[in-house]
Parts: structure tokens; sequence; C-alpha cells
């Protein structure tokens, strides 16, 4: 309906091959980009902005890691969570390491060391496929958060086991620590996600895109075309833990401030992302956004959208009414939309450019 | 010549064009199952050459033996005169063997572009740095490479499905995009395993017309599996004639059409 | 008016030569091919063309030579028009799907001394009457495919002759300034072009126009709708039509704005749409083609959208044309109309690909009325006219605000029109054409002596001025009763019905008047999926009751209608029948600009004419025809009659000879 | 051959057990030489230290691969529970550990509220019964023909919630298991052999001759009925099935459904054990590296399995846990599953991945 795509035209193959070809598009993400840059630090309280706009930021970033793995290379893992704690305790060492080193670089670095494990945990992908890889993935994540509880170093040894988030500027204003405030991390977080996301349409745009899609939907031939299965494949791996691993060290530096981590990324999280790049569309990263939203602001949405609603409820309950809802919701909308909400936007996007036609 | 005499069916052969690819007594095994045994032929040069047999004749094996997919237990084969043994599929691509398959093995989830673009991917060379930057240098390159796979799509005549998803195509359509798959990767050798399997007569003669281009046109080796004789008698120089696993006959269509093991073969079978 | 804007350049290659000076940057051609929209930008068609006729000179092309020029619309196939006429020599386009015959007499009556043509087919089409056309001395491909092995000796890829010429020109300066001097001893007076008319009967006929003729009709329509270098316009038919030569040539090079050529002919309304246009020239064919594919799919809509969309065109009906002409209307209803054109108005433009259009021209034959107020009322500017070859294309034209259904409009700028005594509409202006080429005794009939010349058709000015167009002048003719008989007339008010394509009208010298059409495969197809009527291809479909039953309906509506025109009430049709197969171009039965070749059908079906006079509820008939691949093959059918009611003419007066009026 | 053709696996030297093997005892062999040579005793610690303790100690040595033994049937249990849903479905059914987990909790909620016992297990069997019906109705029914992973998501979904509806109805703290009332033994045999005493639980003890009977049915059950047989044709082609005259859908069902029961007589054993609570669902993970080991299709697979991890595990904390920490049981599992599937990527015994060219 809104789409006027004449005198749309490509006279360049640059132009031909743009992430976001039609014009119309390019507005839309301006607009959210003005929303989310000036809107809502404008609008939002800081409840708002710490319990729903950060941790959609972070579940986007880590859904976007495993969506490259899982919905580009095909390759599923149980494991994010641990590989998302991987960058957590990277940073937090890093930083005790180099307190003078710039925390957003180290919170990008220490996804290095998050891809480093992730290589190592998806070595076994060359020979095991499927659900035996899914469940291979299930040893990263339980020798992992074994290894966060019982290796002391990880956490400095201090007597809680917990990572301490220290006071740390950028341009002189506090980022990360308890005087950082919620709008800084949430602009910290923003970028981060915009830089990051950019990279990774980048990525799933270009050759090692098409390599990845490759492998994933037809391994044999991609091997005919020279794609080394192996490389691909770890390269999945690595770039995905990457993305998991800044995001895991963004979810305890400008999420939480700290605490017991190791509780943190837990198998359930991983779930949960695992969920989102699901619900959200294997193959999207647009799609990696609408999973983390739905997943991560569900539990929200429950807790404080029903009282709110007049449905009277305890904590217990609430929770445990949320656990059916989530998984009821789960369920229907595999039935509804097996390919996720990225396509029912592709198929709402499709109508608009067809409007008023059906088709 | 660097490959005995194999001359099966007893006529001459064309003594024209260097080798290619050598095959040399192979034999390859599953377990206690003969899939071929002994078979030795030769590709040239520019030619077409055709491999027809029976059902289970162990003509898709030899394919995979060529591209590196199975190791044969015995024998060799020998690619622009280097012989090669343990051979990978993405080293078989690297040094210039390109593939279709029986049964369609594209990749479904991308659009016909991208799948004849995953074709130019070992001749594009920027590394993980400019692949995420998807500018400068790896954006010429990747325009670089969409217009040769332009012309390719245009060579195909499948300009209207550029931007469709492969999967919900027909399937003539579907084995056109991966012929164009395998061309774009500049084949030297270019095996085509029953690439008029399932199509209609349109089809099959735009198919047969498409081959012969590749093959005049970029002098593209071609090497074929097909079950329509008629279309191998029209294509092919050369044709290879396997049964059981077994080499009967070798030698130009009218050659092996007249061979009376070969006849025996297809009565057997009744094509 | 003439020249003087252009000043000395009075050639088409010294236009093309001012645009690339002025506005070498702005975008001359666009060809979407390989994917994208090629673009080549003035400056650089003009080194294109410059290189081009030094290659042709090179083949030895001389002044007042013809050039055939075979092919779909194609950059370089423009191109070669501009690099003949640099030359001096003469373009000749011809249409790309004539028949290897008619191509034959074609080149062979221009004595083409080149062809340029697109592709592997034209070049086998020509190679295949080569014996023919003895003076054919090279020819010139546009796409290399499959021509790879040809024996290249007298064939030359165009892209090879461009570049060779280019490189002669940089190497020897005395071939540049040659060519240059060639280029200068080209007149405005000199013939430009000769475009062959497909004719209603006979041979066609090469209309000769100088490059003044053609510079003055594209100035006239330039200047009539303020055309500049900004515009856009895709090219799509056929350029042997003096409306596209006129239109896509002519006009672009004259006001510089980009003509865009589409990937090919099925993939023009996507082209359109992505291109935009903003400069629109159709066919009433194109324009019902949109319109029944916009209905057929709004049925597949859900309730809810489908209601909306007609409560939306039913506002649009009420208010769309006057706010387009500028008139008062409510506020109400502008708001109502501001909220439909942003949930259909706007959306439907910009899927037919009309979103940035200026004005859009429709001619060739007349368009109905409801489809050209369907046009206007969603916010298309869409204007009739009324013109021929003869005439460098304009006669009449409809000023804006000035529009109305039934009129072709005003004479355009610098025409004088008379309308004959027997009814026949002459025109005259600077760019009418200077004769048919080596036929002087058919431009002596055509051409009164004091310059006018005679349109073929009748028609009278209303009293606003209007010219209203009846019918082919000869084609006005007689029932038996004395009652006018139109033929066209009741055809193009059966062919406003989307479900029927095609409609020949019988009635000369006979009692009384008949038709025999043809339905409409995808809207009558459509309809019978929707009620459940089976049927395995046309012939079937074509010999249903239901589908007799509502073909009955729209002629009955006719009916009604002639019933109420004073003049035409006597001729209703009484009697009509579907015929059995499409009406095709191949099979002779429709021209190549896809108009009924009504004495051909009268005897081709010469048993199903019969029918329809001497009372039989059926007749059985056997056609020839030719397939798609040219393979010929007999289809026989037993055709169905049906009777139609008649009613009694409303008028006061009995009829008037047509003729009269003026 | 050419239509259907198996890619055999590169081949590791000859035969890859042969190649491993040797490379395992090379290693071993280096390792307790470097072991006596090394002076600060880590690699003792590892490679002969525990050695010499189960030498020293076999009462130990028992008792310990007496408890890896019995977790080894429940994690077999739960992991025969997958198989029988995968063989038949193609589903892997990620629920089945909540499924123990919800008949448990079902069956002790019930008899809370007064329901005698054995009217609570029928009750339990009523309620697993339904809850197939209901998972091929809402949930197998409209996704048929989906990819595995979607199904697999699907079975996610079923998991969570039958973690909230199983809170939500009976409370979310852990419960005793109704062990007596079942008339399931208490108390220990004590054995003295091997120079020690060797515990032996009476409940382990009935687990493990209850599982050995429910797997003995079911293996008559699949061989011996019609609906078995039809279990059995369904796994090799659906089509296969279908031409038996049984439908897809009733099929389901009844797989489910008997998953169920596996998972109500897998939760009494385990309740009877620790307690009833959704802590099991960890627990019911280590399922999955049963399942690499065995191969997802395999009923002895399965059993075998669970025997080498129970018993792995269970050595390899007592023995070399201390080692590091401790705690290792969390992990253990799947390194073991992960060491096998190198060398076996279709699970000891999965079918032959067959490649299609």
């Amino acid at each position: 309906m809104f789409y006027r795509e004449a005198g749309q035209f490509k006279s360049t193959y640059a132009a031909d091959m743009a992430v976001f070809p039609i014009r119309q598009d390019r507005i839309g993400l301006a607009i959210i980009l003005l929303i989310a840059f000036i809107g809502i630090p404008l609008i939002g309280n800081d409840f708002f902005i710490t319990s729903v706009m950060i941790p959609f930021l972070v579940f986007s970033l880590a859904a976007i890691g495993l969506n490259i793995l899982t919905g580009y290379t095909g390759l599923i893992s149980l494991g994010t969570a641990a590989f998302m704690g991987v960058g957590a305790y990277a940073c937090y060492k890093l930083t005790t390491a180099f307190p003078g080193v710039n925390i957003i670089v180290l919170i990008l670095v220490s996804g290095l060391f998050s891809a480093a494990i992730g290589v190592l945990f998806g070595l076994p992908s060359l020979r095991i496929k499927g659900f035996y890889l899914a469940v291979a993935t299930l040893a990263a994540q339980f020798f992992l958060q074994w290894a966060f509880v019982r290796v002391p170093w990880l956490f400095n040894y201090n007597a809680s086991g917990a990572i301490e988030v220290p006071q740390r500027l950028l341009f002189g204003i506090p980022v990360t620590g308890a005087s950082a405030s919620p709008e800084t991390r949430y602009f910290v977080c923003l970028c981060l996600v915009i830089v990051m996301t950019w990279f990774a349409s980048n990525l799933v745009h270009g050759k090692i895109g098409r390599s990845w899609m490759a492998v994933r939907d037809m391994d044999i031939a991609a091997e005919l075309m020279g794609i080394k299965l192996l490389n691909a494949k770890l390269l999945a791996f690595a770039v995905s833990s990457f993305y998991a691993g800044v995001a895991g060290a963004m979810m305890i530096f400008l999420w939480y401030g700290g605490g017991e981590a190791a509780d943190v990324f837990n198998i359930r999280l991983s779930f949960n992302i695992l969920f989102m790049v699901i619900i959200g569309g294997l193959g999207s990263l647009i799609g990696s956004f609408f999973g983390a939203a739905f997943i991560a602001s569900l539990p929200t949405i429950m807790k404080f959208g029903l009282p709110a609603l007049g449905v009277p409820m305890s904590g217990a309950t609430a929770e445990h009414v949320t656990f059916m809802l989530v998984g009821a919701l789960i369920i229907i909308f595999l039935i509804v939309e097996p390919h996720g909400l990225a396509r029912l936007w592709q198929i709402g996007k499709q109508k608009l450019r067809t409007w008023p036609f059906p088709y | 010549m660097n490959a005995e005499p194999m001359n099966v069916s007893g006529s001459p052969l064309r003594d024209e064009g260097e080798v290619l690819l050598a095959v040399q007594n192979v034999s390859l095994r599953f377990g206690g199952v003969k899939a071929i045994t002994d078979v030795s032929f030769d590709i040239r040069k520019g030619e077409v050459r055709a491999i027809i047999g029976p059902n289970g004749a162990g003509k898709t094996s030899m394919l995979n033996c060529i591209n590196g997919f199975y190791q044969p237990q015995e024998g060799q084969i020998s690619f622009k005169g280097q012989r090669r043994d343990r051979m990978k599929p993405h080293r078989a691509a690297a040094a210039g063997i390109a593939r279709t398959f029986q049964n369609v093995a594209l990749f479904k989830g991308m659009s016909t572009l991208d799948n004849i673009m995953t074709g130019r991917t070992l001749k594009m060379k920027r590394g993980f740095f400019w692949q995420a930057l998807r500018h400068g240098p790896a954006m010429t390159e990747e325009i670089e490479h969409r217009r040769v796979v332009e012309d390719i799509i245009d060579f195909l005549q499948i300009e209207h499905i550029r931007k469709l998803p492969v999967g919900k195509l027909p399937y003539g359509l579907q084995k056109r995009v991966e012929l164009g798959r395998a061309l774009a990767m500049e084949p030297e050798l270019l095996l085509l395993d029953e690439p008029m399997a399932g199509m209609n007569l349109e089809e099959k003669e735009d198919m047969c017309r498409f081959i012969l281009d590749v093959n005049q046109q970029f002098g593209t080796t071609i090497a074929l599996i097909e079950h329509d004789m008629g279309v191998v008698m029209d294509l092919s120089d050369r044709v290879v004639v396997l049964e059981y696993g077994r080499k009967i006959a070798d030698g130009t269509p009218s050659e092996v059409k007249a061979d009376q093991k070969v006849i025996d073969a297809y009565l057997g079978v009744a094509h | 008016m003439a020249s003087a804007s252009v000043g000395q350049a009075d050639t088409f290659p010294k236009l093309l030569l001012r645009n690339g000076r002025e506005r070498g940057a702005r975008v001359a051609f666009r060809h979407k091919d390989l994917g994208i929209w090629q673009s080549w930008n003035w400056a650089e068609v003009t080194e294109q063309v410059r290189g081009f006729a030094r290659g042709l000179q090179n083949l030895g092309l001389k002044r007042g030579e013809k050039v055939a020029i075979v092919g779909y619309n194609r950059p370089r196939l423009y191109w070669a028009m501009a690099a003949a006429q640099w030359l001096g020599a003469v373009p000749v386009p011809v249409y790309a799907d004539s028949v290897a015959d008619e191509m034959a007499y074609v080149l062979d009556h221009a004595e083409a001394v080149f062809a340029c043509v697109q592709d592997q087919e034209q070049v086998d089409k020509i190679l295949s009457i080569a014996e023919r056309l003895p003076g054919l001395r090279h020819m010139l491909y546009d796409e290399p495919r499959g021509l790879r092995d040809y024996d290249h000796g007298k064939l030359h890829a165009i892209d090879a002759v461009i570049a060779s010429g280019r490189e002669d020109l940089t190497a020897s300066p005395e071939a540049a300034a040659a060519l240059e001097r060639e280029m200068l001893a080209g007149k405005g007076s000199d013939l430009g072009i000769i475009l062959y008319t497909s004719g209603t009967t006979g041979r066609p006929k090469g209309v000769m126009l100088s490059h003044t003729n053609v510079i003055t009709a594209a100035e006239i329509g330039c200047q009539f709708d303020g055309l500049n270098e900004s515009d856009e316009i895709i090219a799509y038919l056929p350029i042997a039509w003096v409306g596209d030569h006129v239109f896509s040539y002519a006009q672009a090079i004259v006001a510089g704005f980009c003509v865009n050529c589409p990937e090919g002919p099925e993939t023009v309304i996507d082209d359109r749409r992505e291109v935009g246009t903003t400069y629109a020239f159709a066919p009433p064919r194109v324009f019902e083609t949109m319109l029944t594919l916009t209905m057929v799919r709004m049925e597949d809509a859900g309730r809810l959208k489908r209601g909306m969309f007609h409560y939306f065109l039913g506002v649009a009906k009420q208010h769309g044309e006057k706010i387009l002409n500028g008139e008062s209307v409510p506020l109400g209803g502008r708001l109502l109309y501001g909220l439909g054109d942003i949930l259909v108005y706007g959306p439907l433009r910009n899927r037919f690909g009309l979103t940035k259009i200026k004005v859009g021209y429709t001619a060739g034959e007349a368009i109905g009325p409801e489809l050209f107020k369907f046009y206007r009322s969603i916010g298309v500017n869409l204007k009739q006219l009324y013109g021929q070859t003869e005439a460098g294309v304009y006669i009449t034209m409809q000023p804006n605000g000035e529009i109305r259904a039934d009129t072709v409009g005003r004479p355009a700028p610098l025409v004088e029109i008379r309308i004959d005594d027997n009814g026949e509409v002459l025109y005259r202006s600077p760019s009418i054409f200077g004769g048919y080429f080596k036929d002087p005794e058919k431009t002596a009939e055509t051409m009164t002596a004091d310059g006018y010349v005679r349109s073929g058709d009748a028609g009278f000015f209303d009293e606003e001025g209007h010219l209203k167009i009846i019918d082919r002048a000869k084609d006005v003719g007689k029932l038996n009763s004395g009652d006018l008989f139109p033929p066209k007339y009741i055809e193009n008010k059966l062919k406003f019905y989307p479900n029927i394509k095609e409609v020949v009208a019988f009635g000369q010298g006979r009692d009384y008047a008949t038709v025999a059409l043809n339905i409409d495969l995808t809207a009558v197809g459509n309809w019978a999926e929707r009620n459940n009527v089976v049927y395995a291809s046309y012939q079937e479909l074509a010999g249903h009751d239901l589908v007799y039953d509502m073909i009955a309906e729209h002629v009955d509506e006719v009916n009604r209608s002639l019933a109420a025109e004073p003049l035409m009430g006597g001729a209703q049709i009484k009697r009509f029948l579907i015929l059995h197969k499409e009406l095709d171009a191949d099979d002779g039965e429709l021209t190549r600009t896809q108009k009924v070749r009504r004495g051909f059908i009268a005897e081709r079906y010469a048993a199903l004419v019969n029918a329809l006079y001497d009372g039989s509820q059926a007749a059985d008939i056997s056609t020839e025809v030719t397939f798609e691949d040219g393979r010929k093959g007999v289809i026989s059918a037993n055709v169905k009659v049906r009777d139609a009611k008649t009613y009694p003419v409303s008028a006061a007066e009995r009829p008037v000879p047509a003729r009269a009026a003026a | 051959m050419s239509d259907v053709a198996a890619r055999p696996a590169p081949n590791l030297l000859a035969n890859p057990w042969i190649k491993a093997g040797l490379i395992v005892a090379g290693l071993i062999a280096a390792a307790m030489l470097g072991a006596r040579l090394d002076g600060s005793g880590t690699l003792y610690k590892i490679f002969i230290d525990p050695f010499d303790q189960m030498a020293a100690a076999p009462d130990l040595l028992a008792q310990t691969i007496w408890e890896g033994l019995v977790s080894g049937v429940l994690y077999a249990l739960i992991a025969l529970g997958f198989v029988l849903i995968f063989k038949a479905s193609g589903v892997f059914n990620f629920a089945q550990g909540i499924m123990v987990v919800f008949a448990a909790l079902t069956l002790v909620g019930l008899h809370e509220k007064g329901v005698p016992a054995w009217l609570a297990v029928i009750l339990t069997l009523g309620v697993m019964f339904l809850l197939a019906v209901a998972i091929e109705r809402v949930v197998l029914r409209p996704l048929v023909n989906q990819p595995d992973i979607i199904l697999f998501m699907a079975t996610f979904g079923i998991t969570y919630f039958l973690i909230g509806f199983g809170e939500s109805v009976f409370g979310g703290s852990p419960k005793q298991m109704i062990a007596d009332q079942l008339y399931l033994p208490k108390g220990a045999i004590d054995l003295k052999i091997l120079g020690g005493l060797v515990s032996l639980q009476k409940i382990d003890i009935a687990a493990a001759i209850i599982a050995s009977v429910m797997i003995a049915v079911l293996a008559l059950f699949f061989q011996y009925t019609r609906i078995g047989r039809a279990l059995r044709a369904v796994a090799d082609s659906h089509k296969a099935a279908l031409s038996v005259g049984i439908s897809l859908n009733q099929i389901w069902v009844i797989v489910w459904f008997t998953a169920g029961i596996v998972a109500l007589i897998t939760g009494i054993m385990w309740g009877a054990r620790s307690d009833v609570s959704f802590a099991l669902e960890i627990v019911a993970l280590k399922a999955l590296p049963v399942l690499i080991l065995g191969g997802f299709t395999s009923i002895p697979g399965a059993i075998i399995g669970g025997l080498i991890i129970g018993i792995g595990e269970k050595i390899g904390e007592f023995y070399w846990g201390p080692l590091i920490g401790g705690g290792i049981e969390s992990w253990l599992a799947y390194f073991i599953a992960l060491g096998f599937l190198l060398f076996r990527p279709q699970g000891l015994f999965g079918d032959k991945i067959i490649e299609r060219i």
C-alpha cells in the first residue's frame, strides 16, 4: 500500500545487490533507527530501557550469532549460552588484566576468545550432523558451565564466584559499573548491535554467506563448487560464537552489571536463544530481532501485563502461566508459520507491495 | 595418447585431440558389491563423451570416482596428464571439473542468481575482512562475477527466474539452473548426469542446444550420462558403454550402435 | 514554429549532436539487459552513433541507400536509424514479427542494401529469403548468441562495427572530418525515413517522411504536453510503427528525454513499473489488458478488500475526472478521493507503473469510454489522439481540460482539417508525408491537389469543435433497408466488454447486422473457473451455452445503446456467433497492429457468415491454422448461432446520413 | 549402484577401530611410562593412581559400577522413550525428559489429593494417553511434513507447556514418590564381597528388574502384535505402514502413549530414588548422550548406551573427578559420547549413514 516502486530501477549491479533495494524500506529503516536513537531514550523510563530494550538488544545479537550457525549454515547448536559465557568471562579477565584498555574494544576482543572456543567445539561438525551435532554442542554447554563454577581463575578467585563489573569510562562517561546510566548502556548496546548486524548482513549477502547456505542446502554440491566443508562450518562456528561471546559480555557488563554468571549462562538460555531463532525465522537477520523481541519481552509482558489487565496472579503462578503460554505460543507459531516471524513479515510486506491485488 | 588403446569394439579411434582425462583399470567396491570392475577409457579435450548403459551399470559411480566422491580401490584416474590419488571433490572443482546431478542438487533455499554465484566461489579471492565490509574490493569483485553470471543467465535464457528461489521452480528450469551453476565454474571438464531426465520434448531440445552451445562456444569438454539413445547419438562424439560395472563397448555412436554386445545389453533391459 | 527552436539542427544526426553537446551527461537510452538497466548518456550515444556511421560507411553504405531495421526495441537498432541518417541513408524499420514472405516484400520493395537486425531469429529469417533480395549487401546483428559459427563474410556484429568505426575515427582525423561533412550535407527536406503501413488491404505502402516532417511532428507533441529532457518513456511498440518512431525516437531526440527498452516483450509491464515512465503511449488494447488483469486479480481478493476496492472505484467514478480536470468538487468528495488515493488509486497506478505519469496517450483505435474514464478517474492523465502514418502521426489531440471519451479532440497545432462531402476527414500540415515510396499512383489517390491528405476515415466535428470518428470511410456501409451500417462502431461497442476480445460485424448490403466474435480467454476463463464451467480448450469454452448466455447479455446491452442513437439505431445486431478459434495475425485474420481484416474473415468463414443470414441455428466449419512453430493444421467445429433482441429506435428523426455532418 | 550410491566414510587407515585402538594403547603406554618418570606427580595422579585405587579397593569399584549401572538403567529408560518416538515418527522428542517428570508428578499429585495409589497409577496412565492424543491432534497433525527441526522445536514447546502446566496444577515444590504405596521395596542388601562391603539398594534392584521386564515386554509387543509390526513398518517407511492399513495418526498416538508409559515407569523409579521435581529435567538431558552412543533408532543401543554412560560417568567422577575440582558428572557423559561419535558418526547401533548423490 505504501510501496511506490514505480521509478525505482537499478542501473548498476551495486544498486541491484543492495540489502535494501526498495526506497520505502530504506525510509522505514531510517525511521526505526531514529526511534531507537532518539525516541526511546526520550520516552522510555529507566525500567523500560533496562528491562526491555537492553535485554532485547543483547538477545538480538546472540540470536544473530546462532542464526548464522543454525539458520544459514544448518548446524544446530544447543550451546549458545556457554559461548556467551566465554565472552563474559573473557571480558572480565581482560578488563582485570588491562584496566586501561577501552571497554568496547575488550568486549569485542572477548568475542574472539569465544570464537576460538566455538571453533574447538565445532570441530566434530565435519563428521557428525543434525541432531547428533546438537547433542555434541551440549557437551560444550555443560563443560563450559562447569568450568565457570569450578575454575576459580576465571572469576579472579573471588569468594562469591561472581563477576564483579568494574567501572569503565568512555569519553569520560561511565559505561559499565554501578554508576553507568541506563541510557549510556543502552546507547553502547545499540551501537554495538547495529555495527555487528551490518557486518553480519555483509557476510551473509556475499560469498561467505552463499557458501554457508550452500553447505546448509546441499553439502555434496557445495563441495563440488570447491567449498571446503570443514572451513565453511568452522567459520560459521567462529562467527556465530563471536557474536554470542560479544552478546555474553554485553549481557554481564552492560545489562546485569555483574553477578553469578555461571547461573545465567545455563542451558535454558541456550534453548531460549534457539527459540528466538526459530520463532524469528531461520536464515533471516531481521527474524533474529523479531524472535528476540518476542521471546525476551513475553515474560515481561506476562509479569506486568496480566496484572495490569486485571488478572490477579501471584509471582509464582505468573511464572508458571508464562511457561505454559510460551510453550503454547511456540507450538502455535510453528503451526501457523513454520518459517517464523520473518516469513510473516515478508508475506505482509509482499501484500503491501502488491496491494490492492492479492498477489 | 598416454592411455593405452582400449578399443573394445574393434573400430579405429579418432586419433585427434589430447587426452584430458584418462581412466585406467578402475575398480570400485562397496563392501562386497562391485560397482565398477576394471574400466578404462579416456576423454579427449573438446569432445562430447557419452557414458551409457542399463540401470545399475555403474555410470553414476564412474562420475563419482572422476570428481572424487568415491575413491576407487584399484586403478587410477589422471586429469590433464596428472595422476591423482585420493581426490577430494573440492580439489576436483579447483582442478576444473564441474558436475550436475541426476536428481537436481541445487541449493533450494537460495535464488537462481545466488545458486549460480556459488559456482564462482573458487574464483573469488577476497577474504573475510573485505567480505565483512562488502564495500571496496569485495564489492568490485562481487560485481565482476555478477557480470559473468548474468552472461550465463542470458545464455541459458533464465532471466525471468533470476531472483526466484530455485526450490519452487519447475524441474526443467531447475536442471537449467544447475547447468548454469556448473558453467559458472568455467570448468575444463563438465560432467552431466542425465541432463535430460524427466524433461518433456521441448525442454530436451533446449537442453541439447545448450549442451552443444557450451561445447562449441566455450570449448568445454563434456562427459554425459544419458538414457535417451537419440540424444546420445546426436550429441556425442564418442560413446562408452557400461554394463554391470564393466565396459562392453567404446567408440563413435554409429560403431557402438552396431555393436552386438550393446544391442544385447539394451534388448535385455528393454529401452 | 517548425524548426525555429531547433535552429540549424534540421536533421536527426544534427539534433543528436546538439544533445551530446547540451545534455551530454543526461541518460539517453536504457536497456534492461543482464539484470540491470544498462544506460548510455547522450554523449555516449552520440559517440556510438558516430562510430556506427563510420562503420557503415566503411561497409560501403551510401547516401540515399536504404537500411532495413528489424527487431524489438533495442538501443542499437535506434542508433542504427541515426547512423544511417548520419550518412544520408534512409532507415526502413520493419515489423519484427512479419513472416518471411512479408519481410521479403518490404525489403525488396524498399531496395534495402543493409539490414540491421536484433538476433539470430531475424538473421535466419532474412537468410531464408536471401535469394529474393539480390540488393542486400550486409547484415548486422545486435545479439551474438548462436551466431558464432555463421559465415561472417557479410554478417557483422553491431558492436564490432561500432568499435571498428570508432577506432577508425580516432586513428584518422581525416575520416572524422569526412564523416562530419557527410552529416552536415544532410538537409531537413531530405528523405528521413520510410515507414511501411501494414494496411488493411493489399501490400504495405512505404510512407516517405522527411526529417522536417518528423521533427515538426515531434515538436508539436513535445510543446503540446510540455515534454522535456526529464521525461522517461518505455519503447515497446513495433519500431516500424509511426507512433513508436515519433514517440521513442523523434521526440526523445528532439526533447532529449530518455528511452527505456524493456528486457523483452513479456516483461514490459514489470519493466514499465521499474522505470516509472512519465510519458506513455499505448493502443487501447494495452490499457484494456491491464484493466482486465486488475479486475481478474481483484476477484481473488478477500471480500473486505474487494468491497473497499469497488467502493473507492465508485468514488473515483464520481469525483476522479473532475479533480483531474480541475473542476470544483465538494470537500467531502475530495477527502474521500484522497483516502481512495492512498488505499486504491495510488497503489493501482503504482502497479501499472504509472505513478509518475505526466501524460499518457492512447491511439490507433477508439478506446472504450468506460476504460478511458477508468484510467482518468484514478488520476492518470490519459488522452486520445487521432493520427496516421501519413500525417507524421498527429491529426487531432485532446488539450488538457477538454478531454472527452467519445471524441478525439481538436486539430493538433499546425494541422488544418476539413471534412469532405462524403464525410471523409482530410488534413494538411507541415508534417504530412511526401508520398508513397515508388507508388505515385497511390500517392495521387491519397493527396488532393491543394495538399490535403485523405485520411480514409469518416467523421464529423461536434458542436464544441471536437472531431468524432465513426469508422473507415469506405467501411461505413448501408443495410438493404437503407440504414447506416458502421461496422467498427458496433465492434468497438462490443469490444468494450472485457469478456469479448475481437468482433467482426457484417451487414453491408444485407438485411440486418450480425457479428462474429472472440471471447477473451483470460477473462472468460476466470469466470469459468469461478462458475465451475469445465473446459479443455478455447474452442470448448467458446461453444459453451453459459458463455453464449453471457455474451447474449452484452449484445443486448449494445443493442439498447444503439437504439438510443438515432443515426445508428438501424444497425442493431440481429444474430451473433462466437468463433471457434481466436483470430490470429499469423493466419492473416488480423493485421500486425491487431486490427481485424473484415473482408478476409468474411471469405474465410463464409460458411459461418451464411449461417448468420440463412436462419440456421448452427454451422460446420473447418479452418486451416498456423501454429506458433510454423506448422499448419486444420481445426473444425460446429458453431452455434444465436438470435438477439432488437429495440425500437428511440429518437425523433429517422437516420440522416452521417456524412452530412460537418 | 547408479541410482542410490553409498558414500563410504573416509577411511582412517584401513579400519578406524584398529587405528583408534593403536593410538589409545600407545597413548596409555606413553602416559604410564611418563607418569612413572614424572617428578611432580600430576601424570601419576591421572594415569596411575586411580587404577591403583581400583585394584586396592575392589569393593569400592564394584559399588561405583553398581551405582553407575543403576543410573545407566534410568538413562536408558528415558532414551528408550526417545527411540520409540524417533523410530515411529522421526520426531526428536525433546519432551521425553519432561514427560517423565510430568508422569511422576501427576501420580504423586493425584495421590496427594486422596486418590488411592493403584487408582492413581491407572488415572496417570489415562492422563498420559490423553497427552498422547492431544500431542497428536494439536502438534503432530498440523505439523506433518514439516522439516525435522520444526518438529524438534515443537517438542520444546511441549516441554515448556508441560513444565508450566505441571507446576500450575501441582505446585513447584519437590515431592516424595509414593514408593511404599506402590509396594516398592526399601532398604539395602549388603553384600560382603571382594574384601569389603557392597551395598545394593533394593529399589535399585527393583528398577533394574522392572526395566528388564519392560524392555522384554516391548520387544514382544513389537515382534508379535499387529500394531507392533505396524510400528516397525512405519520406522522403515511411512508408505509401507499406510499400505498395512493403519493410519499414521493412530500409530503416532500409540507410540506417544507407549513412550508415556515408559515415562511413568521411569518417573516412579527415579522418584523413588530421589524426589519428584522439575530438577529432573536437566538430568533427563543425560539421555541425549546415551542416544548418541546407541543411535537414535536402536532399542538395544539405548540400553547399552545407557549402561556405558552411567558406569562411565560414575567411575570418572569417583576416580578422576577430584583431580579437577569434582562435579565432572555434569559433562563427562557428553564427552564420552562425543569420543565415540568421532569414530562412529551414526552411533554404536545406528544405521549406516548413506548419502545419495
